[in-house]
This record gives structure tokens, sequence and C-alpha cells, in this order.
């Protein structure tokens, strides 16, 4: 089927194409303009701006720690609204069918899990195969498992971790490696309570920037187009952006993603002791080009804070509204559920500012990428909101006249004039997101391009325009009209497939028989187990 | 072989489903109850919305104290995986149903090679606790007389604390030293021997020792199937198990979602059965959809229709206590009898919107 | 000066001039009649007059156990002071040195005022943790453990800024021991009156002061208009006949408990006749310029 | 004007939510489309008029001719006015009330008064269990006003209870005033095994000594009790007992000493 996008504004900087023009669709592709042919469907795009479907490169949105969120929080979804049903269990509150087709409705066609523990790869794609419309992917957790460390500590060569990594990636089905306060998580298990970048892990005499290191460079010798996600130490503490710079300074010219910064923009200035340095890690990622980072963006509201770093969730247990939370001691990571209510106060207000700050010092669009690291940050569903504060310095204003004089006084963000266009919008949450995951099928618009396009109808109301996209395309299949689901489909998990290494499966095989009494089997998954057709999407790693 | 009947009449699976169908959309308040894997509950659930019905595992009860655990207070737990390989001192809570008896026999077996422990000592908390499956390893009862798990609990509690209690627990100097020298306590425990204020109490235990030093519990469940339909309905509806469509959006009450309760109430008025591994009785007034594995129609089943057993005929994903998280896991020795989803896959087909489930 | 006669006794045609005060009610019980006395005998101790003792304060009635809240004997205690802080500050020093400490006391609000004072709200620390917040019936207690079981206190009272304080009475008489007889009659019928307490040792002062002094620092000194010893070196008040003077001074919750407990006084007082008791009756006011209220013992009599 | 009156037809047949029916709820409500309101939580969603023949139209007097079990959620929310069921109640009467007064002539399912804030709650019957509890996933139960049960009650009567006095007169089942916040939970007639079980704070006054107390409840002294004499001469005022409760000098037993050891059993000995 042939479609044309007729007459919209097209904002597509891969491709250089800025304006008023058509955008043609055959199937599930982005075409060019076919000469003597009519369309078979034509969406009039007057008055509203075109992009590629957006990108979210670090939202958590399944598995383990996130559906044990929604287990600890039923009063939650009971407050939700009364909604008349639509699609199949789409009014189910917080629920995978949700998070679907709420991405949809903002224009957003690909998400990525950034925190997929491998041992629960499985019930993480069961998730994932559940949410509907959109692509998924998942980057693997490494950094705290025995069997990494061990290797690290006895020496192991670089060939052997490359595979043991390589392996994790293809059996887990992951488009990635994250690493989450690397070592911490083994070190709390020792009733070790703060871990910071050169910390050692009791047991290993291993330090976390060790670990940090050794996947960075096993990440970058299998061409895994994903650099390390790093998950930094010392989230949330004051005085965390030195921790955050020293990642930075040990990135050493190697690509290294660092992520939710916001929660590391935090010095140790004023009567509180709680204060920006916003501008001073902007002014660091600015200077380093290897280094990409995202947000981690903090809105007001009731949330959920969902995370891997044990040892952080356990030490913030006692701010925890409502008083009740999870803490799991995995295999490797595990995680903790706190949840939390970001309130317009002095320490709300610090956050607030801090990550705006980061997006609006941090010059180049292709290294910051938008994200609330949903839902710790604020839930995905704030994301509109963030694109007007972005977009609007009187939007901002307006925001900040409402809270912590003090506390934004202790920040540059009221100095600061700049405002996001919206090639610089489709540049962070579309080029950038497609081209730091090696995703070569979307985030721009050329011919040859997956059919994945979000049609937003301008207006006064930026955070209204991105809440309801006129019209998404989902490979090329109109998937939401004027902000209301029109058609459910069903996405695949993009994931990298490196081939096994024949003996690190039979090293492996002897490790789990030994040590946990369990074949190996135990831990990888037939891709029939998960019951959708085509359940995952195969994405080749860098030559 | 027949495999689908429509009251004792062998007739054909679409057929059935067809009936079957039929039912549901003329039901006003269908409930249904299911022992299943995680594809099974899946589909349950969706055609659950389709044809507003409530659900909810059967013999519920001790997974909803389990669910309540995890709604109500939180906890610490931890992997299975890391239990076998940290924990040094090793409390069993009340008591654990069998099959989790060879798990922990395992971990009698084993000494721990993480952390530092060097070996592995057994607690018992429960003065009705038998364990006969731990006698290699002479455990150490924790009890006070008079008291059952909860009071034992209480008290293990208290004393710990430093603070008064009524009457002491048995060997508690011993429990204390073992505390006092451990590097990583675990407590086993499973929602079939403790009731909620127990289970709490245990966690708070827990999270008193974390103040200083670290422990965790394992959750060994009381049904494994019946917490890996609690982790599907979770991530597909935002609630646990006990939750009704009657309304259009789901809602949670365990107690009004109980589907003994409504059948026995007659708040009910057609019963969908989804269990390979156990047999339904008729309610009285009830009309009943059976899936279920057996040669013959189940007696007073307007529909039964037989299924493959997970894990046994068919192809399954399951939750697993050795590992902690949701398994695939392979048919011991695969039958064409069809699974459940695909039952219920079939059944949705056949109501008036034809569509196909989205699971 | 004019003079009233009634039953033989003159009345000076004067008024006494009094303040406003901040003022505050609590009753107090205990086991017995004499433990709830003894407690708000020790809280009202040293409470004579704002000037040197911080608020003035007395019982203003005893109640018996069918009136208080929790069934035992009490006592009804006004305590009254110049500012809403010293009143808050005296309140919680004495209750807490004096009501805390009495063998079996227990502290109830007993006035619905403008705002709240705290009473076991101030007192709870002393719990150590083991106090005990209740609410219930509209009121909220607290309860501290002590050594005879639990001092129970309600969390807070009223405070009413309608309190009057310095009304009052000069009885002068012949002789001390008339002047005395008259001051206990005076004293007896004011006890009857709600909410008015004498605050003075007895009720009765004899030492009736002037504003000011000769010496640096004193804001008060001795009333030599009225000493007798004084009579004829200073431009005295008083007559040849008369030997000895007494005053009665009177805090109110309100200016009409000050007007109705002058009234008892002056009908005790002029009941009793001159010759067993005083002669005449006067009132002390600064010429009607610091006081708001005005007292005029002729609008007063019986 | 006439009271507000939904006169039952017949037994419903399926369980009812009744919270729309509250003056509150009603007052934004034309009249003409009261009978509309849905009530029914099954599928069938019977309405208002299905169910009921309203007459009247004071809607700050609310009265329900008849009652069943099946009645639930009565009174959600009520701010104002009264409610009064001539009949049975299901799950969750009075839930989250603020004011105003509830009175259930017959018995009470599940939930009766659940995180109620102020006002008051009067069950002439019996009452199920979790009285005045709170919902799956929320962390306090009855956070004030009054609830009285004139009969039984259930297991976990004040399930965390933080605020307020709910009266049992006719005793109930077991963990009485678990995991109490704070508040008072009066029971005559006996409670079940292990009351207050991880009561944090709060008072469980009783008519006579528990049976099946948790060993971390420890006995602590009889003196004389102003407390006692000051919330005895309360509930016989506020008609809630007819005869004082706890005495001169109760009994107690502190606990739960698993947690701080701040709440209180206090009986009459």
């Amino acid at each position: 089927m042939l479609t044309r996008i007729k007459g919209g504004e097209i904002v597509d900087p891969v491709n250089g194409r800025l304006g008023k023009g058509d955008l043609w669709i055959e199937d599930e592709a982005i075409v060019e303009a076919p000469a003597g042919r009519r369309a078979d469907r034509t969406i009039d795009a007057t008055g509203c701006v075109v992009m590629a479907g957006a990108i979210d490169i670090h939202s958590h949105i399944g598995g383990g720690n996130v559906n044990t969120a929604r287990l600890l929080l039923p009063e939650h979804h009971a407050a939700h609204a009364q909604r008349p049903a639509e699609t199949p269990l789409s009014n189910a509150g917080w629920s995978t069918f949700q998070t679907g087709c709420l991405y949809a409705k903002m224009g957003f066609t690909t998400v990525v899990e950034p925190a997929m523990s491998p041992g629960s790869a499985l019930h993480t794609h069961l998730e994932l195969a559940d949410i509907p419309i959109i692509d998924k992917a998942t980057l693997a957790i490494l950094g705290n498992d025995d069997f990494l460390l061990s290797m690290i500590r006895d020496k192991a060569s670089s060939q052997m971790i490359e595979d043991y990594v390589a392996w994790t990636v293809g059996s887990s089905r992951a488009l990635g490696v994250k690493v989450i306060n690397a070592g911490a998580a083994a070190a709390f298990k020792e009733n070790v309570r703060t871990f910071s970048l050169d910390d050692v892990v009791p047991s290993y005499g291993v330090s976390s920037r060790k670990i940090v290191k050794t996947l960075q460079a096993a990440v970058t010798t299998l061409g895994i187009p994903h650099p390390l996600h790093v998950h930094c130490n010392n989230l949330g503490a004051p005085g965390a952006a030195d921790t955050a710079a020293a990642t930075i300074a040990a990135a050493e010219g190697v690509p290294l993603h660092l992520a939710h910064l916001q929660f590391y923009g935090y010095g140790t200035e004023g009567k509180r002791r709680f204060s920006s340095e916003g501008a001073r890690l902007a002014e660091l990622v600015n200077s380093t080009p290897e280094v990409t980072i995202d947000i981690g963006q903090v809105m007001f509201g009731q949330t959920v804070t969902i995370s891997s770093d044990v040892m952080r969730q356990f030490t913030s247990r006692g701010t925890a509204s409502p008083k009740k939370t999870v803490i799991f001691d995995g295999d490797g990571n595990g995680g903790g559920i706190v949840p939390y209510r970001y309130r317009d106060d002095f320490y709300g207000s610090v956050q607030w500012a801090i990550g705006l700050e980061l997006f609006l010092l941090i010059n180049d669009p292709w290294r910051v990428f938008f994200t609330t690291d949903h839902p710790n940050g604020a839930p995905f569903t704030a994301y509109p909101d963030l694109f007007a504060l972005l977009m609007s310095r009187d939007a901002r204003n307006a925001a900040a006249a409402n809270l912590s004089q003090k506390a934004l006084a202790l920040s540059t963000l009221g100095s600061i004039d700049r405002e996001y266009t919206f090639e610089e919008i489709a540049i962070m949450t579309r080029a950038a997101p497609a081209k730091l995951l090696g995703l070569k099928d979307r985030g721009h618009l050329g011919a040859g391009a997956l059919a994945d396009v979000a049609v937003y109808r301008k207006g006064k109301d930026i955070a209204q325009m991105f809440r309801e996209a006129a019209f998404v395309i989902k490979n090329g299949d109109v998937v939401v009209e004027d902000g209301a689901i029109k058609n459910y489909r069903w996405g695949r998990a993009l994931r990298l497939n490196p081939p096994p290494d024949k003996a690190m499966v039979r090293r492996l095989e002897a490790y789990y028989q030994e040590r946990y009494g369990l074949s190996l089997d135990w831990f990888d998954f037939p891709d029939s187990a998960i019951r959708r057709d085509e359940p995952f999407g195969e994405v080749s790693c860098n030559a | 072989m027949a495999v689908a009947w429509i009251g004792d009449r062998d007739v054909p699976v679409a057929q059935a489903a067809k009936h079957a169908a039929g039912l549901l959309v003329s039901s006003l308040s269908p409930v249904f109850s299911f022992d299943t894997d995680v594809h099974g509950t899946r589909a349950a659930i969706a055609l659950a919305e389709r044809v507003g019905a409530a659900y909810d595992h059967i013999g519920g009860e001790a997974l909803a104290r389990e669910t309540a655990l995890f709604t109500d207070r939180g906890g610490m737990f931890i992997a299975p995986g890391e239990t076998r390989r940290r924990a040094d001192v090793v409390v069993i809570a009340g008591s654990l149903p069998a099959h989790h008896h060879e798990f922990v026999g395992k971990l009698a077996s084993t000494i721990p090679d993480l952390g530092g422990g060097a070996s592995r000592q057994f607690f018992l908390i429960g003065a009705e606790t038998r364990a006969a499956y731990l006698s290699k390893v002479k455990p150490t009862r924790l009890a006070v007389t008079g008291s059952d798990v909860g009071g034992t609990l209480a008290a293990v509690r208290a004393q710990c604390a430093g603070r008064a209690v009524a009457e002491p627990v048995s060997n508690f100097e011993r429990f204390a030293k073992a505390l006092a020298e451990a590097k990583f306590p675990v407590f086993l425990f499973c929602g079939q021997s403790l009731d909620l204020p127990g289970l709490e109490m245990l966690q708070g235990l827990i999270a008193d020792i974390n103040r200083k030093s670290r422990a965790s519990a394992l959750h060994l469940p009381a049904s494994e199937s019946g917490w890996g339909s609690t982790l599907a309905s979770t991530w597909m509806t935002g609630f646990p198990m006990r939750t009704g469509f009657g309304r259009g959006m789901p809602e949670l009450d365990s107690w009004r979602f109980d589907v003994a309760r409504m059948l026995a109430a007659g708040e009910a008025d057609l019963h969908l059965w989804v269990s390979a591994k156990t047999s339904v009785s008729v309610a009285k007034g009830v009309s009943t959809i059976a899936l279920t594995k057996g040669k013959k129609p189940v007696a007073g089943a307007a529909v039964t229709i037989s299924i493959g057993e997970p894990g046994v005929d068919r192809d399954a994903v399951a939750w697993s206590s050795r590992i902690g998280t949701l398994a695939a896991v392979k048919a011991q020795a695969a039958t064409d009898l069809p699974d459940a989803a695909s039952v219920l896959r079939l059944i949705a087909e056949h109501l008036p919107d034809g569509k196909a489930l989205p699971c | 000066m004019q003079r009233l006669m009634v039953n033989g006794v003159a009345i000076d045609d004067t008024f006494a001039e009094a303040f406003g005060m901040r003022a505050t009610a609590i009753i107090i019980t205990g086991p017995n009649r004499k433990w709830a006395r003894q407690a708000a005998i020790s809280m009202t101790g040293f409470a004579t007059s704002v000037i040197g003792c911080g608020c003035e304060a007395a019982i203003d009635v005893e109640l018996p156990a069918s009136q208080t809240p929790d069934g035992r004997p009490g006592c009804r205690v006004m305590i009254f002071a110049v500012s809403t802080d010293e009143l808050q500050k005296q309140l919680q020093n004495r209750l807490g040195q004096c009501v805390l400490t009495s063998p079996g006391s227990a502290c109830f609000a007993d006035l619905k005022g403008t705002a709240d004072l705290k009473l076991g709200s101030a007192l709870r620390y002393f719990g150590d943790g083991w106090q005990v917040s209740k609410k219930f019936g509209g009121r909220h207690y607290w309860r501290v453990p002590v050594m005879d079981g639990e001092f129970l206190c309600e969390a807070t009272t009223g405070l009413t800024k309608e309190a009057v304080g310095g009304g009052n009475l000069l009885l002068l008489a012949e002789s001390n021991a008339q002047a005395l007889a008259a001051a206990e009659a005076a004293v007896a019928a004011i006890e009857k009156v709600p909410g008015a307490i004498m605050p003075f040792p007895g009720g009765v002062v004899r030492s009736g002061s002037k504003v000011g002094g000769k010496y640096k620092g004193m804001t008060a000194s001795t009333n030599d208009a009225f000493a007798p010893t004084l009579r004829g070196v200073v431009k005295s008040e008083l007559g040849p006949d008369i030997n000895a003077a007494l005053e009665i001074v009177i805090d109110g919750q309100t200016s009409d408990a000050v007007a109705a407990a002058m009234k008892a006084g002056l009908g005790a007082v002029t009941k009793l006749g001159p010759a067993k008791g005083a002669s005449r009756i006067s009132a002390g006011n600064y010429g009607g310029k610091l006081g708001k209220f005005h007292y005029h013992l002729k609008d007063l009599l019986p | 004007m006439k009271a507000l009156t939904f006169t039952l037809r017949e037994t419903p047949p399926e369980r009812l939510d009744l919270s729309p029916l509250t003056p509150e709820k009603l007052a934004s409500v034309d009249k003409r489309e009261i009978g509309k309101i849905r009530l029914g939580m099954s599928k069938r969603g019977l309405t208002v008029s299905d169910l009921f023949k309203v007459s009247g139209s004071d809607l700050k007097t609310i009265v329900f001719e008849g009652g069943s079990e099946r009645f639930d959620r009565v009174g959600t929310g009520l701010v104002d006015g009264t409610i009064r069921v001539v009949g049975d109640v299901g799950a969750q009467a009075g839930r989250q009330m603020r004011a105003g007064l509830i009175t259930i002539e017959g018995n009470a399912g599940p939930h009766a008064g659940s995180c109620m804030r102020g006002g008051r709650l009067e069950i002439m019957g019996n009452a199920g269990d979790h009285l005045g509890g709170p919902l799956a996933g929320e962390l306090a139960g009855m956070n004030g006003g009054v609830m009285i049960v004139r009969g039984r009650a259930g297991a976990f009567a004040g399930d965390r209870m933080r605020r307020g006095v709910a009266a049992v007169l006719k005793g109930c089942g077991e963990y009485a005033g678990g995991r109490m916040i704070a508040g008072t939970l009066v029971v005559t007639g006996g409670v079940g095994r292990l009351p207050g079980y991880l009561m944090r704070r709060g008072s469980i006054l009783l008519d006579r000594a528990p049976q099946e107390l948790s060993p971390s409840f420890v006995e602590c002294g009889a003196p004389d009790s102003s407390f006692a004499a000051v919330m005895d001469r309360y509930l016989v005022a506020d008609g809630i007992l007819k005869r004082p409760l706890l005495g001169k000098a109760p009994g107690k037993f502190g606990g739960d000493n698993a947690v701080f050891g701040t709440g209180e059993i206090l009986f009459r000995r």
C-alpha cells in the first residue's frame, strides 16, 4: 500500500530535510516520492510537524523489578480514573498493554528497557512482548555477577571476557550492556554500605573502575553499537558530581554512555549542603566528545523509583513515600523498589533545575538524550510537559516561579535563554538515539527507513502537541489518529545476536552445575517461549 | 480419543469451544479459576477481559497472603542462587510444602562458596515444624512454649531487638550467636504456613537485622504456578490475582474476587476451570466449563475440554523456585493435547466480535 | 469626697481601676480532696503579682468528684499574666514542677478560648518516648508514665484575652483586728464567685502600692497615702479613726466576674458592719489614666 | 422534606456499588437521572431504578429500606448528612467517610469503616473481617471518627488503625488491633488469638483479660488510672457502652515488643 503524508513540515535532520513537503510510505518503509503513482491513502499533515518515530533509550518499562513495583503499589492503579475500554487491556493502569498505547500516542515507536538482569531475561521479554505497538529493546546488566568479577580477579584474558559478554548479550537477547554501580551490589551482599569508583569489592579485590573499564573494552571490541551504558556510583548523594566527573574522565577516549546524569549533579554548597553542579557536568560533557549522556529529568508528583542499584535503593528506603519498599538481592544486581513523591520543595527544585541545566547547557543534541529515567525521575507520561520546558523559556520561567527560589538561586537555570528547536528535538529524540543504538533503519525519514512516523499538530500548547500526536505510523500502519489508538499491532524486541563461543558455553555449563546445581539450560530459552510471531528483530554488530 | 464434550456427549473441540463461548457471552457474572502456566494465564486474563469475568488461582488462599505481603508491606528478598552460594545461616520460618524440600535438601548438602561463610547452620522457627528432610543437618529449633509460629516469630524479633518477652525462645542464645557471626543469614518462608501478620513479622525481623548487618528472605511460594500467574496478571492488568473485569476495567479485590467465595455465595453463574492437574467439583446452579486433563467429561459440567499439562504434555513457561524467575520448561513427554492457552484462544474466536485475544 | 453610708459603713465615691490580662483555667484532680488541693495550692504558690511572680494565680473554685472529668475531687485553678508567652511559660513551669509531681494528680483544660496554650503537649517529653497521645470525644490527652502510674494531662487549654486583673477593695478599719475580720468576710464571699480569684495570701494584701518610688528601679513602692503610721507626714487618705487598711485584689476571667466579685465583697463587708469590721471602703486607682476597666463602688453596692 | 428513600424491590442478583448514592454525589445529579445510575458490579450492571423504588427528596437524609449483604460501599466518602440502612450491608460500608452519620440496622460485611476519617458509623448487628482496615496496598486503616459495632466483628478488627475510636460490643476474632499505628479499639465480650500483634502504638481496651497473647506482650502493672476513668465516662456519655469498661485500676499488657513496645492492651481486672 502506498501512503502519502501530505503538506506537513518535515523535520529530518539526518537527511537534511527541513520544511514543507510530502512523505511517501510503501508498506513498511519510507520511499522516494514515486513518479506517476497515486497514493492509496493520503494523510493530510497541513499545519503539522512530521518527524520519525521517537526513540526512548532509557525507560524502565518491563521486567522483574518493574513488575514488583506494580505489585507493591496496587492502590496507585486503583486510583486511576475509570476509562472506557478501547483496545485490549489498555485501560489497565500501568500495565504492559497501557505502556505501549501511551508511548504510541506521544509518537514514540521504539523504547529501550535499560536494566535487564540476564538471569530473568525470559520474564523481561515476556513483558515486553505484551507491550503493544512499539518496538522494544533491552540492555543486559553485567558488573556485579560473580562470574565476571571472578574472571577479572583471576586476570582472565580479554578474549574470555568478551566471550562471556557476547554469550550474555546473545542468550538474554539484549541490544547492549549496562553496568550499574559496578561492584556495589556484590559489595552490599558483604555489608558494604557506600561504594565509590575506586572502592574495591570484598572477596574479589576488584575496583569499580576496573569493572567499568573491563566492560567498556569488551563492548567496544565486540562491536556492540551502543557504548557501555553506565549507571555511576553514588547516585543521588550530595557530592556525586565528583563521582560523575571521575567516570567521565575514565572514558579515556573510548565511547561511554552515562545514564540519568541529573541524579549525579549534586554539589554540597549552601546551608543544606545540596546544590546544583549541573553547569560543571555540562561543561565536562561538552569537552569530552566520546561521552554521551541521558538526563533522568525530575518532574513533580508521585512516582516510584525502580533500580538495580540495590545499595542505593536500600539507603533511600527511609525516604519512601508511601512507606513500603522491596529490596532484592538477586544473582548479580537484584534491585530495589522505593516509592517516592517529588515535592516542589528545596530538594525537588534543585533536582528539577539540574536536569534542565544539563539539557540546555550541553551544546550537542547528538550527545544528550531525552529521559526521565521512567519512572525514577517522573513517569514517561510527563514527557510532553518536559518538551514544553525545553522549547519555551517562558514555560520554564512560569514553572520556576512556583518553586523554591532559594533552591533555584543555587543553579544557573535562570540565566539560560536557550530554547530547543524542532530540529534539535528531532536529533535528540530520533536521530541521535538511532545512531547511539546502532539502529540504521530508524530515527530518520530517508528512503528505505522503516516507516515509523510521528505527525504532530502544531499549536501554542507545546505539551498538548506532543501529548496526543495527530498521526503515528508504525511499520507503515497508522496506529494513532488524533491521539487515539487506531490499530493494535505487535512490535518486536531488537537484539544483537553474537554467536556463542563453544568453550565459553562449556565453561558456563560447568560453572552452573557446580555452583548452582543447575544446567545452563535454566538460564536460556527458545524464541518460541515468547509465543509471538517473530518476537525479536536482529540488529547487527559493528564490523 | 475424545477430548471435548458438551455435557456427556463427545464433540469436536471447535464445537465445544463454540458452545463455551456462547455460555460465556450469555453469562452475567462469569468467574475463572486456574492453575496453569504463564501462557495459560495470559490467555485466561485476556479472555476474562473480553467476557467481564473475575479470576483467581485455584485454592488461592496462601497465594493471596503472599501477594498481600508485597502489596501491604514489601520486604527484603533474595534469589535462590544467592541463597545457595552465600547463606551460612538458614532459618526456616514455619513449615515448607513438600515441593520445596528438594531445594532445601540441596542447601543442606552444600556450603557457601561466596561471601566468606564457611559452613551452614539451620534453624527452624515454630514448634510445629517437623523437618524430616533436614534431619542430617540437625537443625536447631526455636520455639516458645504455648505459642504457634506467629507468636514465636514475634518473640524472636523482640529478643533480637533486646526487648522483653513473656516467654523466652528456646535456644535463643545459640541463634543470637549464629546471627552475630553470620555473613548472610537467609530466612526461608512460604505463605502456606505463615499468615499475613507472620509474614510481616518475619520481614520486620529482617529489616531490624539489616540496620547493622545483612540478611534476607527467600520466597518459596505455596504454588509455583500461582506465583507465575501473579506475575503475569500484574504486568497485564497492573494487579495481582483476584481481579475482576465486571465493570470493564480491572479491579483488584482479594475478598470480592475470591472465586470460591463467589461460587459459595451464589454470585457467579458460570465457572471456567482451567487445570490439567486437578478436576473441578461442579457448583450447584452454576454452568461449568472445565478445561482439564481427562479422558471423560467432568460430571455436571456443561463443557469439558481436555488440555495438556504444562511442562508435561506441552512446552510451558512457568515460575521456578530453583531460579526465582520464569523458566521455559520443555514438555517431559509431549502429547498432542492442546495447551490451555490454545483452547482459550479458540473459545475467544467464537465470541461475537471474533477478534483474536491479544495473548 | 462624697461618701455613701451602707449599714454604717462609709463607701468612697471612687473606683477600682483594672487592666486587661491574658488568662487560662484548668482543673486539677487528685485521689482525694486533700491532694487535689495540694497540687493546686503548690501550683498557685508564689503567684501573687505579675510584678514579681510573672503571673497571678489561685484556686477559683473547688469541685466535687461529680463535677470533674475523671470523677475525682478537683480544683479549678486560674492563672493570669500580661502576655501570652509569659502565661505559657508560667503554666508550663508550674504544671511541670507542681502538678506533674503531685501524687495521683491529673490535669484538664477548663476554658474555651481564642487560642490554645500547651499543657500536656509541653510536658509530654518527660515521658522519654513512652508518653501516649489519646484523642477521643473531641479532646486530646497525653499520658505520661510516672512512678505511681500515669500523669493524665489534656494536651492544651484555652487562652482568653478578655480577662481583667487588678479589681480591688480597700477595707479601712479602726483596728487591725477589725480590718482583718472585714477582709476575711470579703474573701469568703468572693471565693464563691466563679471566674474570679484573689491571688494574694489568703486573698488579702497589706502592702498596697503606688506606682514608682524614689529609689531607682523600683516600679512600685508602699502606698503611703493609706499607711496609718505616715498619716501625719504625707498627704494621707486616712481619717483620724482609721488605724489599719487591707486590700483585696481580684482577677477575673471576664470584667463581669470582677464586678461580681467586688459586689460580693462589698456586700459581705457592709453586712458585717463597722463595729466588727471596716468602717470605710475605698478602692485603688491611678486617676483612670492607666487601666481600661473602672469599677465604681457606688454601682456595686448591695 | 421527606428523606430520600431507596426501597429495595427484591434481593439483588449481583453485588452493588452504592457509593454513588451519597448526599454529595447525588447533589450534582439531576433528579430524573438518579434512576439511571449504574450500581451493579457484574456485567449485568443493574441501575437504581432496576433495584429500588425511589421516594422523598431530602438529600441530606438518605434511607435504604431493605438491605442485603450485597450492598457494598454504602456511604463511601460521606462528608455530611445521614445514611440509614434498614437491613444488612456488604463490604466497605462507610469507607473513607469524613463526617456525618451512617447507621446500619443489620449486619455489615468486611472492611466496614475502612479508612474512615471522621463522623460516626454505627452497626447494630455484626461486622465482618478487617473492621476499619485498609484495602490492598493502603498503609493506614481507620483514621478518625467513631465506629460502633453492637454485635460481633470478625478477624483483624482495627487493622492498621491510626486514629479514632472503634468499639465492638459482642467480641471479635483473631488479630484484634493487629498492626495498629495508634487510636483506640474497645472490645467487650472477648477477643480471639493474638490481639495487638505488630501494634506500634494505640490502645486496645477490653472488659476482660485477653486469652491468647503473643509472647511479645508483657505484663505492666495495674495502678489507678485517670485515663481509664475519663475513657469510661466518655464511652458511657457517648452512648457507646452502657456500663463503665475498665474500672479504676485496669491491668495492662505492653507491646508489641517485637516492634517498639509502645502499644497497650488495658483490661478490667
